[in-house]
Order: structure tokens, then sequence, then C-alpha cells
């Protein structure tokens, strides 16, 4: 562990938050009776449902198939019935298509659930199994994991680093994670370093973690390669980008991945999946979701089945406090609101976020004063004042050319602004026209 | 030295203190019409500045190899409207054919050139001050950066306008002149500048 | 007759040089300090507006197309220089105060924009109306802020007081920023009674 | 259950607004204002108020005509009312500073859009408008009532008495030669505490920086306009001295005048100010060199209100030329 | 014919017509214009020493160099009575030259009156040295010694009082009447002949 | 005299001089140019004063040719210029069957549900990025009027029940509406259609009543109800042909919704003339 603390620039330092669930041991939340799985759960395409309605699905056993490359199946999280397959609401996308299964209580594994052995498997082997098991980012972006372990042979990798900053607000789940579970993520790591061919891995935790830099620290300490290195604490330092930047000072070119850098990144809990997942062979169906909030009357961190309706993971805390005003999938800064608490959740459900009314208000935006907080917050080096502004009178063209494209929508300005614009939302916006007005080109 | 003094006061004077835009109402027209946008605004200063230095070294030959010589000091005006409209048009001509690039960037600010007011008022200007040729070279070209000068500036505010909820009638010219009124008020600090 | 009354009114009124069609900045800024002066720029504005009007709508045969611009410079030009040495013999107070900004006549917009938009389409007579209407616009123009400015910024109108001695003029509103923030202001009022807007 | 709200992220936001930031200016001018009225009497209280009020006025009654919410509550226009008033002399007409914060508010702020939307500095644009309108009154300097320097019998600088509405000279003025004399000019400790000829707002230098700290302090202000502005003036004033290369008198020149005033707290006003970091300091450079100009070779005694509102004319092009660079920018093929 | 020749012979005919009415035009009122110019300097020569009913130039030429503010002097006499002289002088004030006039009387030793022909002052501060108020202060001042300006209001006979907020400006009157003072005192000592 | 003839000789020689050299100087530098740029320019005040906001008239020319400019940007040409411009460029070449923008939609706040209670930018692209907009109807106008801002002809605007509304009188069939709407339901329709399913919903039945009282519950009613075959049905959906529809206005009268709208006061009755 190095004494050097790595940091960006801009970035803010919003209230952590987490004093809440931070120091409460993860606990295993009951299947509930009903599972909804959407068949799109990760960044790509959805997946072909390989069940029908009346068809009795084991724990485990795959029920969707993804249609490309960029795709990860998905597998049924409890045992029992299919009931329906229809459009349901999503977390991330409004709504989409979702098998709904009847959870019989048996928790009966599927024939395909054998554990393996890592050392046994070569580089090939070992990525078809992540694949399989459905492994995707589980920091929230849910990004295919098998794909991040495919480099084109042209980019060469020298430098696994995985992403225990949990820099937003609230979140607690990679942070138990680590204190409770270190081993399962070296090895992951192990994992990962092995697909890649790579010699060096990081795991980078801010230094408001003490405990889990310590616990991560001990585990790692007899990996060769492989070192613990402490973040400063300020948002967001998990975002990959300013990751990468804080630890090597290397930019990950515009529109470009990681990989351009020679560097792949990937979620504590991403790792420990995959070490799970290889020995004991069952693929991804649950993971930690930190619930917390004003609304929720005892937080908690559990570990709850995919599938599982926000409604269920909320009456196993307790049950709300009162009226929500708000409720979150993931963190305050970049999480999704929801209108409904029978969306479900999914691989990349970091946490569920109740607000009460009090929290949940919004302020009214008013004239911008141009004190340029959102310049020196912006850890991309934007303007967002600037893009804002042209979004907000329709210029997308001018909010293109201060380049819209590459905010990475981490909220610091909208954060930090005291005139409390809705920076953010513009330039979504903007990325959105820019997005669409490039593919009618590209089809002219 | 004392020459080359008084050639840094006239170009300092023409560029800030008696700023042709600011304090001279000289080129209004183009400075509030071309001032949309910065890049149009640096194409319009530049072939100003061109312009106006082959007018100030053109109009002080004709002035001082013809007109005067013959007594002929009240056809002055005429005659070097009529240099200046040949010349911006000579010019364009010849940009056009040889560099099709600078022509991109200044020949389509050059005809717009002939009714700017500022290049006539170089021109007798020049005479009226009873400059050399040297000092005529410099004041028209400390005069045509002036214009840059104003010109840029103020096409960088008008830009930031764009951005801004301006009250409905005051859109457009009124908004823009009370600008380049705020713009001149802030040029008064050049005041007495040079003495 | 009826078509003649109505380019004129087209002059002064709906097609005004100066606010409808802000054209002639540069003396209706400069020039407008003093309502005098105004008046004196008005009035030689409109004998070249309609001698230069009346000539080209003469020769709008003659002139080939290629060399408009410089045979219109030309013209124009001559009536500036006549109105020039007129001045000087017989107003060389206001020539004074004029100064370069009459040989600027030559470049003022609103000449050659008449004589290209109207003149050199329409017949002599309507010419001359229509020279006389956009001058009398000018000059009309060019005395309510001449006349604003002066009583503002100098407590006078066409030199005569117009305030008790305890008024202190606002300097500003004859230096150039009151050039600018008058006219802008005045165009503002404008629109604003108009409802016009851009 | 009553309909969640749904909104885009992030779903939290920091403590500081509006109007806690302009709230933050005005009490950081409060010794300043304190040390005005200490200095000049009640008159300059009588300013002070003036201007303020007629600067919220002016604001309410625009923003009625156009139709647009009041937003008095947000303290901008008590921030421009204060500001204008600071930069006025003790001896001022009280109906110069009733037109001053009406230009300041209608023209200068309401006119391009209001809050925000000035490129130019409200209350200096107004001082500036004021002092090419009514120069007299905006020269006209008196001695304070109760000048720091009063106790100084050996330095006999004050020279008229204290209500006498006659012209004196400012140390700036003498300094810069133009009237009295060096013996005239007041020590250097009298310049900093205070109570010298000047606007009333900007004597004490002490009071000034009092309040600076406090928005360094706060956030508000950041320190990248103000130190380059004074230390460029300072090394500029220094090298071109009076008697030749690295003679003049810098420490003098930065805490005379209204050096302070307008360093930390008229360029650094948001609106009319580069937003990005490199942009602050090139501003803070450029107010520097022609403040030190204008002092040293300009016409008038003091140059911060014109190298200011230059500044203001030069922000968008700053703005656009010193862009920060962004993460990860691809610069060949864009 | 081809067009370029047909073309350069139409302007030649519009360009000829327009030299002619020039011409002409010129022709009639040359000679009103050269007396205007006349009398207005007369005019200025007189209104500064009204007792003079001629002037005669002096030539300056021997003093080259030594007296650069003084541009023109002039002896003005009645009769062949010398009365007095008449200076043009330009002195630097805030905004520009100042251009003016100093008449002395030679018969009293006293300055006759001051007045000031074009100037660049600021409009209401500076520009009110051009006005009655301040020139009146130097009719009548002793001609031997060099004016001094100050502050307040004047207390002895060599002091002319400041305009408020306009020292620069007054002070710029006072070193042009006291160059044109100087010049005289040396006209006088070098036999100012006919006097 | 002398004097009248010099200077008729210097300014004459003036002339002459300079009308060879420009005489000349278009030949040796002759550059070709788009002939309508010519034209345009011709018709052009030539005022060169840049109140168009392009360097003069040539440079406004060109850029009425590249089409970045419109016929009437010429403040000072007024509209004759306008006129003579139009005709140089051709805009006004072939009558066509005009072409009206029509909203899908009549969800407004009497006939819809919203499922959340929205916060953020007045935009409807911004809004439809969290789950799909505010309305329970995934397919509904959101009434934020991105339509309106898009409109250059201020020819659409948002009712007072909270959806957009097309004045067809002044529409102009531009398309920019149709391009702006992030939920697609703006579609331009011939002028003499008088017949339009006002709904885009591809909903269950069920689904599309829970949302909104006048959406297409897909029950088929008008299918059977059109005698010309001009209605397609599509994911529970209709949709007319309007090359086939003869405004007959059958199938909204069976439309249970209210989906399908007619316009009644424009239906050609059949009036039978006895003897």
């Amino acid at each position: 562990m190095g004494l050097k603390v790595f940091g960006f620039k801009g970035g803010v330092h919003p209230p952590h938050r987490k004093e809440g669930t931070q120091d409460k041991a993860v606990e295993r939340m009951q299947a509930p009776k009903l599972v909804y799985i959407h068949l799109q759960q990760h960044t790509g395409a959805p997946c072909e449902p390989l069940v029908k309605p009346g068809d009795r699905v084991k724990l485990g056993q795959k029920i969707g198939q993804p249609k490309g490359f960029v795709g990860a199946p998905v597998h049924a999280s409890v045992s029992g019935v299919v009931k329906e397959i229809k459009q349901m609401p999503h977390p991330a996308m409004g709504e989409g298509l979702a098998v709904i299964i009847e959870n019989d209580g048996m928790d009966e594994p599927d024939e395909s659930i054998i554990p393996r052995d890592m050392e046994s498997m070569d580089a090939e082997e070992l990525r078809n199994l992540i694949l399989e098991a459905g492994i995707v980012g589980m920091g929230g972006a849910a990004f295919p994991t098998h794909v991040k372990l495919s480099p084109p042979k042209d980019k060469k990798i020298d430098l696994v680093i995985l992403n225990g900053a949990e820099c937003e607000p609230y979140l607690t789940a990679d942070h138990r994670l680590m204190v409770e579970n270190p081993q399962d993520i070296v090895e992951g790591l192990k994992v990962i370093m092995k697909v890649l061919g790579v010699e060096r891995g990081y795991i980078a935790i801010e230094d408001n973690k003490p405990d889990a830099i310590r616990a991560m620290a001990d585990a790692a300490k007899s990996v060769s390669g492989v070192e613990v290195v402490k973040l400063k604490t300020r948002y967001p330092q998990g975002a990959e980008k300013q990751l990468i930047y804080a630890l090597t000072g290397r930019q990950v070119p515009s529109g470009g991945l990681p990989m351009d850098v020679g560097v792949v990144v990937n979620n504590v809990g991403t790792a420990a999946a995959i070490a799970r997942a290889i020995k004991t062979g069952m693929p991804l169906i649950e993971r930690i979701v930190t619930v917390t909030g004003g609304g929720v009357a005892q937080p908690k961190n559990l570990l709850v089945r995919i599938g599982t309706p926000f409604k269920d993971v909320i009456d196993a805390c307790g049950g709300l406090v009162g009226q929500p005003a708000k409720v979150i999938s993931g963190g305050p800064m970049m999480g999704i609101a929801q209108y409904t608490l029978d969306v479900p959740v999914i691989k990349g459900t970091s946490g569920i976020l109740v607000l009460t009314k009090q929290e949940a208000e919004t302020p009214e935006p008013g004239p911008c004063i141009r004190c340029g907080r959102c310049v020196e917050a912006c850890p991309m080096g934007l303007m967002p004042l600037f893009i804002s502004a042209y979004a907000l009178k329709g210029d997308y063209d001018n909010s293109e050319r201060l380049h819209a494209m590459d905010c990475i929508e981490c909220g610091c300005c909208s954060y930090i602004c005291p005139a409390k614009r809705p920076l953010v939302q513009s330039v979504r916006t903007a990325k959105r026209v820019i997005t669409e007005r490039r593919k009618r080109a590209a089809a002219n | 030295m004392e020459y080359v003094s008084k050639i840094f006061v006239i170009l300092i004077s023409s560029i800030l203190i008696n700023n042709f835009v600011m304090s001279r109402f000289l080129g209004i027209c183009p400075f509030l019409g071309v001032s949309k946008r910065v890049e149009t605004a640096v194409g319009m200063g530049a072939a100003v500045t061109f312009v106006m230095a082959m007018t100030s070294l053109i109009t002080y030959i004709v002035q001082y190899a013809i007109l005067e010589p013959l007594g002929l000091g009240y056809l002055q005006t005429i005659i070097f409207i009529l240099v200046i409209a040949s010349l911006v048009q000579f010019v364009e001509m010849v940009i056009q054919k040889t560099s099709p690039t600078l022509y991109q960037a200044l020949g389509v600010y050059l005809p717009l050139i002939t009714t700017n007011c500022a290049v006539l008022g170089v021109a007798i200007i020049n005479i009226d001050e009873k400059y050399d040729l040297i000092q005529a070279l410099f004041n028209g070209v400390g005069a045509a950066l002036g214009f840059t000068l104003a010109i840029v500036l103020f096409a960088g505010i008008r830009e930031r306008l764009e951005l801004s909820d301006i009250p409905k009638p005051l859109k457009g010219f009124p908004i823009a002149l009370i600008t380049a009124g705020l713009m001149s008020v802030a040029f008064l600090g050049f005041q007495g500048l040079i003495k | 007759m009826k078509k003649a009354l109505s380019v004129f009114f087209n002059g002064v009124i709906n097609e005004n040089p100066t606010f409808r069609m802000v054209l002639g900045m540069c003396p209706t800024l400069a020039l407008t300090t003093a309502a005098i002066n105004g008046i004196g720029m008005g009035l030689a504005t409109t004998f070249v507006l309609i001698g230069s009007n009346l000539v080209i709508s003469l020769l709008k045969n003659f002139i080939p197309q290629k060399i408009r611009i410089p045979a219109f410079v030309v013209v124009i030009a001559t009536f500036v220089t006549v109105v020039s040495m007129i001045m000087q013999a017989f107003l060389p107070e206001l020539n004074e105060s004029l100064g370069i900004y009459i040989p600027l006549i030559v470049v003022n917009c609103i000449i050659l924009a008449r004589a290209e938009s109207f003149a050199s389409k329409n017949s002599a007579l309507l010419s001359v109306v229509d020279g006389l209407g956009m001058g009398v616009g000018f000059t009309l123009a060019l005395l309510l802020l001449g006349s604003i400015r002066e009583i503002l910024g100098a407590g006078t109108w066409f030199g005569m007081p117009v305030f008790p001695e305890s008024f202190s003029p606002a300097v500003i509103m004859i230096l150039p920023p009151g050039g600018f923030i008058t006219l802008g202001l005045v165009l503002g009022l404008l629109n604003k009674l108009t409802g016009r807007t851009e | 259950m009553e309909p969640l709200i749904v909104s885009s992220s992030p779903h939290v936001y920091s403590k500081d607004t509006t109007a806690r930031i302009m709230l933050d200016v005005v009490l950081a001018l409060l010794p300043a204002a304190a040390a005005g009225v200490y200095f000049f009497g009640g008159r300059a209280a009588l300013i002070m108020v003036i201007s303020v009020l007629s600067a919220v006025m002016t604001e309410a009654i625009v923003q009625k005509l156009m139709k647009k919410p009041v937003t008095i509550s947000d303290w901008s226009a008590v921030v421009t009312g204060l500001m204008l008033a600071f930069n006025l002399p003790p001896t001022v007409p009280l109906w110069l500073p009733v037109v001053g914060s009406a230009i300041a508010i209608a023209l200068v702020k309401q006119a391009f859009g209001g809050l925000g939307h000035n490129f130019m500095n409200p209350a200096l644009a107004a001082r500036a408008i004021l002092l090419a309108a009514w120069p007299v009154y905006m020269t006209t300097w008196a001695d304070p009532i109760r000048g720091a320097a009063s106790g100084m019998a050996s330095t006999n600088w004050s020279v008229s008495g204290a209500t006498d509405a006659v012209s004196s000279a400012t140390p700036l003025a003498i300094l810069k030669g133009l009237e009295g004399t060096e013996e005239q000019l007041p020590p250097l400790w009298s310049i900093i505490v205070g109570g010298t000829r000047g606007c009333l707002g900007e004597t004490s230098d002490l009071a000034l920086l009092i309040g600076a700290a406090y928005l360094l302090w706060r956030r508000v202000i950041s320190w990248r306009i103000p130190v380059s502005f004074i230390g460029t003036v300072a090394l500029l004033t220094w090298i071109l001295g009076p008697q030749g290369l690295f003679t003049g008198n810098a420490i003098y020149h930065i805490f005379s005048g209204g050096l302070m005033l307008g360093a930390f707290y008229m360029a650094t006003d948001y609106s009319s100010s580069p937003v990005t970091p490199k942009g602050q300091i090139i501003m803070g450079i450029g107010c520097g060199i022609i403040t030190s100009i204008i002092r040293l070779y300009g016409g008038y005694p003091e140059g911060v209100t014109y190298s200011i509102l230059l500044m203001n004319v030069a922000t968008p092009l700053i703005d656009r030329f010193t862009m920060p660079r962004i993460y990860g920018e691809v610069r060949a093929d864009v | 014919m081809s067009e370029g020749v047909k073309l350069s012979i139409k302007l030649f005919i519009i360009t000829a017509v327009a030299a002619l009415a020039l011409g002409i035009t010129y022709a009639v009122t040359e000679e009103p214009i050269r007396i205007q110019n006349e009398l207005a300097s007369l005019e200025t020569r007189k209104a500064v020493l009204p007792g003079a009913e001629e002037f005669v130039q002096i030539d300056l030429s021997e003093y080259k160099g030594q007296y650069p503010n003084v541009v023109e002097a002039y002896q003005g006499k009645s009769g062949s009575d010398t009365v007095g002289y008449v200076f043009k002088v330009i002195s630097k004030g805030y905004g520009g030259d100042v251009e003016l006039f100093v008449g002395i009387n030679s018969k009293e030793d006293r300055i006759e009156n001051v007045s000031i022909v074009s100037h660049n002052e600021t409009p209401g501060l500076g520009a009110k040295a051009a006005g009655s108020d301040f020139l009146s202060q130097y009719s009548g001042k002793p001609a031997g010694s060099p004016l001094a300006v100050v502050r307040g209001s004047a207390t002895k006979d060599t002091e002319v009082q400041a305009i408020t907020g306009a020292t620069i400006s007054s002070k710029a009157v006072t070193e042009g009447v006291n160059s044109a003072l100087e010049l005289y005192g040396r006209l006088l000592k070098d036999g100012g002949a006919e006097g | 005299m002398e004097k009248v003839l010099l200077s008729l000789l210097s300014l004459g020689g003036m002339g002459l001089l300079f009308g060879a050299v420009l005489a000349f100087a278009s030949k040796r530098f002759a550059v070709e140019k788009d002939p309508r740029v010519e034209a345009i320019h011709e018709v052009l005040p030539g005022a060169n004063c840049g109140a168009c906001g392009y360097p003069g008239c040539d440079g406004f020319a060109q850029a009425v040719v590249a089409g970045r400019a419109p016929v009437d940007g010429c403040t000072v040409g007024g509209a004759t210029v306008a006129m003579k411009v139009g005709a140089i460029m051709g805009v006004d070449v072939e009558e066509r069957e005009r072409a009206i923008a029509r909203v899908l939609c009549q969800g407004n706040c009497h006939n819809a549900v919203n499922k959340y209670e929205y916060k953020g930018i007045q935009d409807c692209v911004a809004a439809s990025m969290l789950a799909g907009g505010y309305k329970g109807c995934s397919y509904g106008c959101l009434g934020l009027g991105t339509c309106v801002r898009a409109c250059p002809f201020d020819a659409i605007h948002i009712a007072d029940d909270g959806i957009a509304v097309v004045d067809p009188d002044k529409c102009t069939g531009c398309g920019k509406c149709v391009e702006a709407c992030p939920k697609k339901l703006i579609e331009l329709i011939p002028q003499s259609s008088l017949v339009q399913v006002l709904c885009i919903s591809r909903d269950p039945g069920k689904q599309v009543r829970q949302n909104c009282k006048v959406g297409c519950i897909g029950c088929r009613l008008c299918v059977k109800a059109c005698q010309f075959d001009a209605i397609d049905f599509v994911d529970n959906l209709a949709r007319i042909r309007y090359d086939k529809c003869v405004n007959c206005m059958a199938c909204a009268e069976k439309c249970p919704t209210g989906a399908i709208y007619a316009d009644f006061s424009k239906r050609k009755v059949a009036s039978v003339s006895e003897g």
C-alpha cells in the first residue's frame, strides 16, 4: 500500500450519508414470491427469452440468451414456474420485457451448476464461463464483463483496476463486500488478470473507508502484482475515466474506452461475482443492494435475488416510513428516479434510496450567475454552463462544439450550482438530440 | 528616436484613444452588421486592415503627387472614393483568382469595405493631420486595428447576448447599440493617455 | 401625385432610414451632439440624396451594370463636394462643426442604397421625391436625436438654455457613449410603441 | 400512494444558493461600509442607504414593467447599490446615487436580461457613466471628518476643512504629480487604515481586506483575479517608476485608490468576469496592466474602474479562448 | 470596340462631367471660401487685440526651435502705431492640442485677451477652459511675468484660478499663454522693432 | 477656365484609368461563379450594408444559393427583392398537394393519466428521457413544447389542456416539428384529409384504456366500418391510408373511444334530388 493518495481534477464533496449502513453487515434477504427478471440487464440488445409461460425453471437456469456479442445471458434467480412474459417497469429504461417466475421456494439448482477450479482453466475457458454466468459490471452501468475481457489484439492491456471507490453518497454495498469478502474480490481479480494476461492489478479504495482498505490489503498481501491503493475521497472518484487518470495519469481519449490506454477497470463487486461463479458454478442471480434513505424504516445492506421488486426489498427493511416522495435506483448523484415500487432489482442495482418529501426537495432554478463553479467542478474539463445554455436555447450544434458528448453525467455541476440550474439534464438532452442527429446523418 | 515615439503615439492614439468605432463613430455600419460571430468579425477586421493600409499609401501618393501640385484639393473626396472603390474591387478580383483560400477568408468582406466610412475617413484624416507617408501608413493600420479590436470584442459580447433573455423591444439593434455605448464608456478610460 | 406622396411618406415613416433601416449610422451618432448639427447634416444629406437620385434616375440607361457602383459613387461624390464647397463658402461655422463627416456623406449607405434600390429603377420625378422623403426622414431622426442629446447633455436646445441654472447637464450624453445609448433606447422605445420586434 | 417525484439526476444539491452568495458579499462589504461612515460621517451612510434603496426599487420596478418575477430577494440589487455607493465621493449631491443606481440596474443589468446576463459590472459601469456625465461632482474630494491622519500634526497634508467640498487631491493624484506636492502625501499607514481622500468605500484597505478574507474563506471568490490583479499592479508600478526602472512606490500604489475594492469585489463579479480558471488569471493580469498604464500615463489618476470595465468587455473572448483542457480530448482530427 | 474600352469610356464620360461640374462650382466658390477663411482668422486676431486694425505677420524663423509652441505671431498696428502683438499658440491639453490666440497690449504691457480656437477637451469639464468665465481671468494680467494656476481663488496678480476638476486643461491654457509671454518678452528685448 | 480643364483632365483620366484597369482585371482574373449568385446579386440593393448579417450583398447572395440564408433576408430590399430572389431560387416551383402537420394524440389533461410528478426542464426530449415521460401512456404527447420551439412559423401551440395543436392556416408542412418530437407523434398529412387516427399507442387495449380515455384500443370496429379498405391494422393500432380514404367518416362514427377524428362539418352529404 503506497503512501501516495491519488486524485483527479475537479469534482465535489457531497455529504457522504453513509453512516446509516456502512457498519451494517450484509443480510441475506429471503427470495420473494414472484420475481420479475428483465431480459435486458446490461448495455446492449435485450435477450431472447428461452422459456415460455408455464415452463418450470430451476435455480440458475439460463432463461434469456443475448442476441449479439455485447450482451449477457440472464438466469432464473429462483426455481418455480414461469407465469408470464410481459412489459414491466424497468429501473433504467422505463419499461422492458420481463420473465415473471412464481417462486416455489425450493431453490432447486439447475443441472448445469458445477463448481470449477480457476487454476485448471485457461483464459478462453474462463472468459466463456464469465459470459455464461451472465456477469456484467456491478457498479451500475452493467456493461457485459466478458466484452471488457476481450480486447482486440492491437490493444495491449498492462493494468487491471478494481474499482472500490464507491464515491456515491449513501451507497455502502461495495464497502461491506470489501470488508466481509475481501478474499472473493482478490480471487476475482486474479481471474481477470489471468484472462487478460496482465501482471499488475490495483484495488482502488477511497480513503474514507479505512476498514475496507485494511481488509483488502490483508487479503491481497500474498498475491504478487496486486496492490491496494488509496484514493482521495472526492466525487466522482469512482468514475472510470477519473479513476484511470488518478492512478496512471493516462487519459482515455474522447469517445474511446479504457482499453485504449491499456487499462481494464472492473467493479469490486464484479470481481467477487466472477470468483463466486467459478467457485460455486452458480451464475449471477443475486447481488448486494444498499437500502437506505429517510423513507426506509431500517436501512440495510441486503443480498437480494435479481428480479425482486423494490417493494419487497423495502418491506424486508421494515417497510416505508410515511409517504415516500422519491425512490432512486442507485445513488443520489447518478441514480435514476423511479415512478413505481413495482420495479425489480436488476444486476446493476447498487442501491435503493427512498427519500422523504424533505430530502427530495428540488429547488427552483434561478438564472445562471456565471460563478464558474461548474467549470471548476467538472471532472471532464467541460464548461457545463455554456453547453447547457445552448442546449436550453435549442442550439445543439454549439453544445456539440463545446464537447457535450464528453459529459459523463456525474452530476457535479448540478450539485454545485448555486442557482440550481438543470445543467446535467440539459446536457443529457443535448446528448440525446446530437446522437439522434448523428444517426440521421449517417443514415442519409 | 523622437520620430519613432511619434509613430508610436499615432498608433496608440488611433487604436485606443481615438478608436474609430468607439470615439470617432467611423465604420459603424459594418461594426453593427458583421459582428454576430467572432470568426466573421475577425475576417472583417483583417480585410479592413489590409485595405486601410493600401488606401493610406495610395491616397497619400495621389494627394501629394497629383492633387496638391495641380491645385486640385477640392477633388479630394471624389478622387479618394474612386481610388478606394477601384482598389477594393481590384484587390477582390486578384485575391479571388490567385488565392481562393484567402478569398474565402477575406474576399467576401471586401465589397462591404467600399462603403465603410472608416476607410475614406482615414484617408482624409491622414491629409488633415499632415502626416508623412510612414505616419499615414501607421495611422491607417492603427485605425484598422482599433476597428478590429472593437468589432471582435463586440462580436464576443453579442455571441453571449444570444444566450441572454433580452427584453423584447430591445432585441437586435437597440441592445447592440447599448452594448456599444457601454463599450465606449470603457474606452473613455484611454482618454488623456497620451498628451 | 398620390404615388409621389406615398413615396415621400414611405421615406419619412415606413422606411425611415435611421429608425427602420438602421442605415447611415456614422453621421447619425457622430453629429447629433447638438440639434443644429443634426439639422445641418440632415439637410446636407438630403441635398445629396435628391441630387444623386435625380442624376442616377436620368442616367439609368446610360450606366452599364458592371461599373454602376463606381459610376454611382462618382455622381454622389460630386454632389457631396458641391455641398462641401458651398458650406465652406457660406456656412463656415456649421462646416467646421460637421468637419470630416461632410466628405463622408459619400459613404453614407443610405445614399448608395437609394441609388441602387430606387433611383436606378424609377422615373426622375419619383426619384427626387424619394430622395426628399428619405432626406426628410433622416433629418427628422437626426433632429430628434440631436435635440435629446443637446437638451440632456448641455441643457440647451439650438444653443438656447432650456433649464434653470441649477440643472447640471449630463455631459455623457454628448460624448460617444451617449450617442450609442440614446439611439439604442430610442430604437427600443419605437419598437415598443410600434410593437415591432426582431 | 401519491405519485412519486421523478427528476433527472443528481438528486442532491449543495447548500449554496445565489441569494446566500450575494448576502455573503453584502456581509463582506459591511466592515468597509462601517469604515466609510466612521471616516466620512453620516452623509456616507445616507449615500449608501439611498443608493441601495434606489437600486432595489429600480430592480423591482423594471421587473414589474417587463412582467418578470421580481427577484429583489436575491440580494443582488443590494450588492450593486452598495458597490456603487462605495465608488462615489462622499460629497456628491444626493440625487446622484439615485441616478447611478437606476442606470446600473436598468441599463446595465436588466436591459441585458437581468442577473447573470450583464456583461459589465453594473456598479462600475454606472460609476463610469456618472463620472463622464457629472465630472465635477465625481471628482470633488473632501477630507474625511475623522482622518486617520488628522492626528498627525507633523504631516500637514490636510489642506482644507473637513466639510468644505473643495476639490482636493487624492493620494493618487499627488503620487502622479497632477496636484499637490510629495509632502502632502499621507503616510502609508493611514492609507491602509483609511480616512484619506477618496471614494467613501475605498479608502480603508484594512476593512476591505477583512471582508475579502471572509469571501475567500466562504469560497465566494477565488484568489485568482485579486492576486493576479494586485500583483501585476505592484510589479508594473515598481518597474515603471518615476525615476527610472525599478524605482516605483509599488506598496503605496497597491494600497491607494480603489485597487483593493476593485480587485476583491468588482473584478470578481461573476457575471462580468471569465468563468474559466485560466481566464480569471488573464482577467487579473489584464486589469493590472491597464490600471498601471492609466495610473502612470493616462489622463485619470485612477484606472481601476476603466481597467475592469475594459476587461469585462474582453471577457467573452477570454472565456472562448481559455476553454479548459477537456479530459481525453483528441485534438488532431476534430 | 471591346467591352473593356466601352466601359472605360463611359466611366470617363461620367467622371469628366463630374469634373466639369466640380470645376465650375469651385471656380464660383473659390473666392468666397478664401474670403471666409481670411475673415475668420482676422476676426480672431481682432477679438484678442481689438485696438489693432491691421496685422503684420512676424517671421519667426529667427527663433526656430526656441518657442516651439508658438506657431504664428503678428504685430498689431493701428495706423503706423504698434498697439500690441497676437500669438497663435498650440499647447498640449488633456484631450490633445489646444489652439489659442493670445493678444498682448504692448502699450500697457498687459494681456488683452485670450481666445481658444480649437480644442479637444472633455465637454463639461476641460472644455470650460474655452468659456469666457475662465478666459476672462487672463485679460489685464501683466505681460512681464509668467502666470501660475492655483486651486481655489487666486490671490495674486499672477495667479489664475483653475477650473474645478480640470486642472490639466487650466494648466494647458496657462502654459500656452506663458509661451506667448516669453516670446513677447524676447521680441521686445530684440528691439521688438518698431514698438 | 484652366482649373476646370485641369480637373476635367485629371478626374477624367482617373476614370479612364480605373475603368481600364478594372475591365482588364475582370477579364484577367475572371472566376466562374454560380449564375444564380450573380443573378441574385443583380436584384439586391447593392448597398453592402451588412444588415442581413452576411458580409455584403455578395455574401448574402452566396448564402442564399447555398441555402443558408432565407430569400427574404435582405431588410433593405424588402418584399420586392424577396420576391425576385425567390423567383431566382425557384422557391415556388411546383404546386403540390400541401401537407400539414398533425399531432396524433388527444391525451390531454382530461383524457390521460400521469404516472409520476415530473420536475425538471420543460422540454419533451428532456422529460421523455425519464422513463419515457410522465404520461401514463408512453406514446402520448407530453405537451412541453419542443415542437412549438422548433416551428419557424409559429404554427404550433400547446393548448390549455396540455397537448400540442397545429394551426393549419400557418403550417407550411416544413416538417421541423416532426423531427423535433421525441414521441414521433407528429405526422405530415395531406391537407385534403378530413379523417385521422389521433393515437399511436401500440399497447394492448386494456392498458390503453387504463391510461387514456381517447386512445385506440384496437377493437377493429373501424376496419369493419370502412368500405374502401382504407384502414390498416398493425400492432393493435388503426392507421388510415390517405390514398384510399374518401373521407366518408364511417370509421369515425363507429370508433367507441373517439380516437378517430373526423371533421364532420365538412362531410359531403349526398342530396338526392327528386324528379
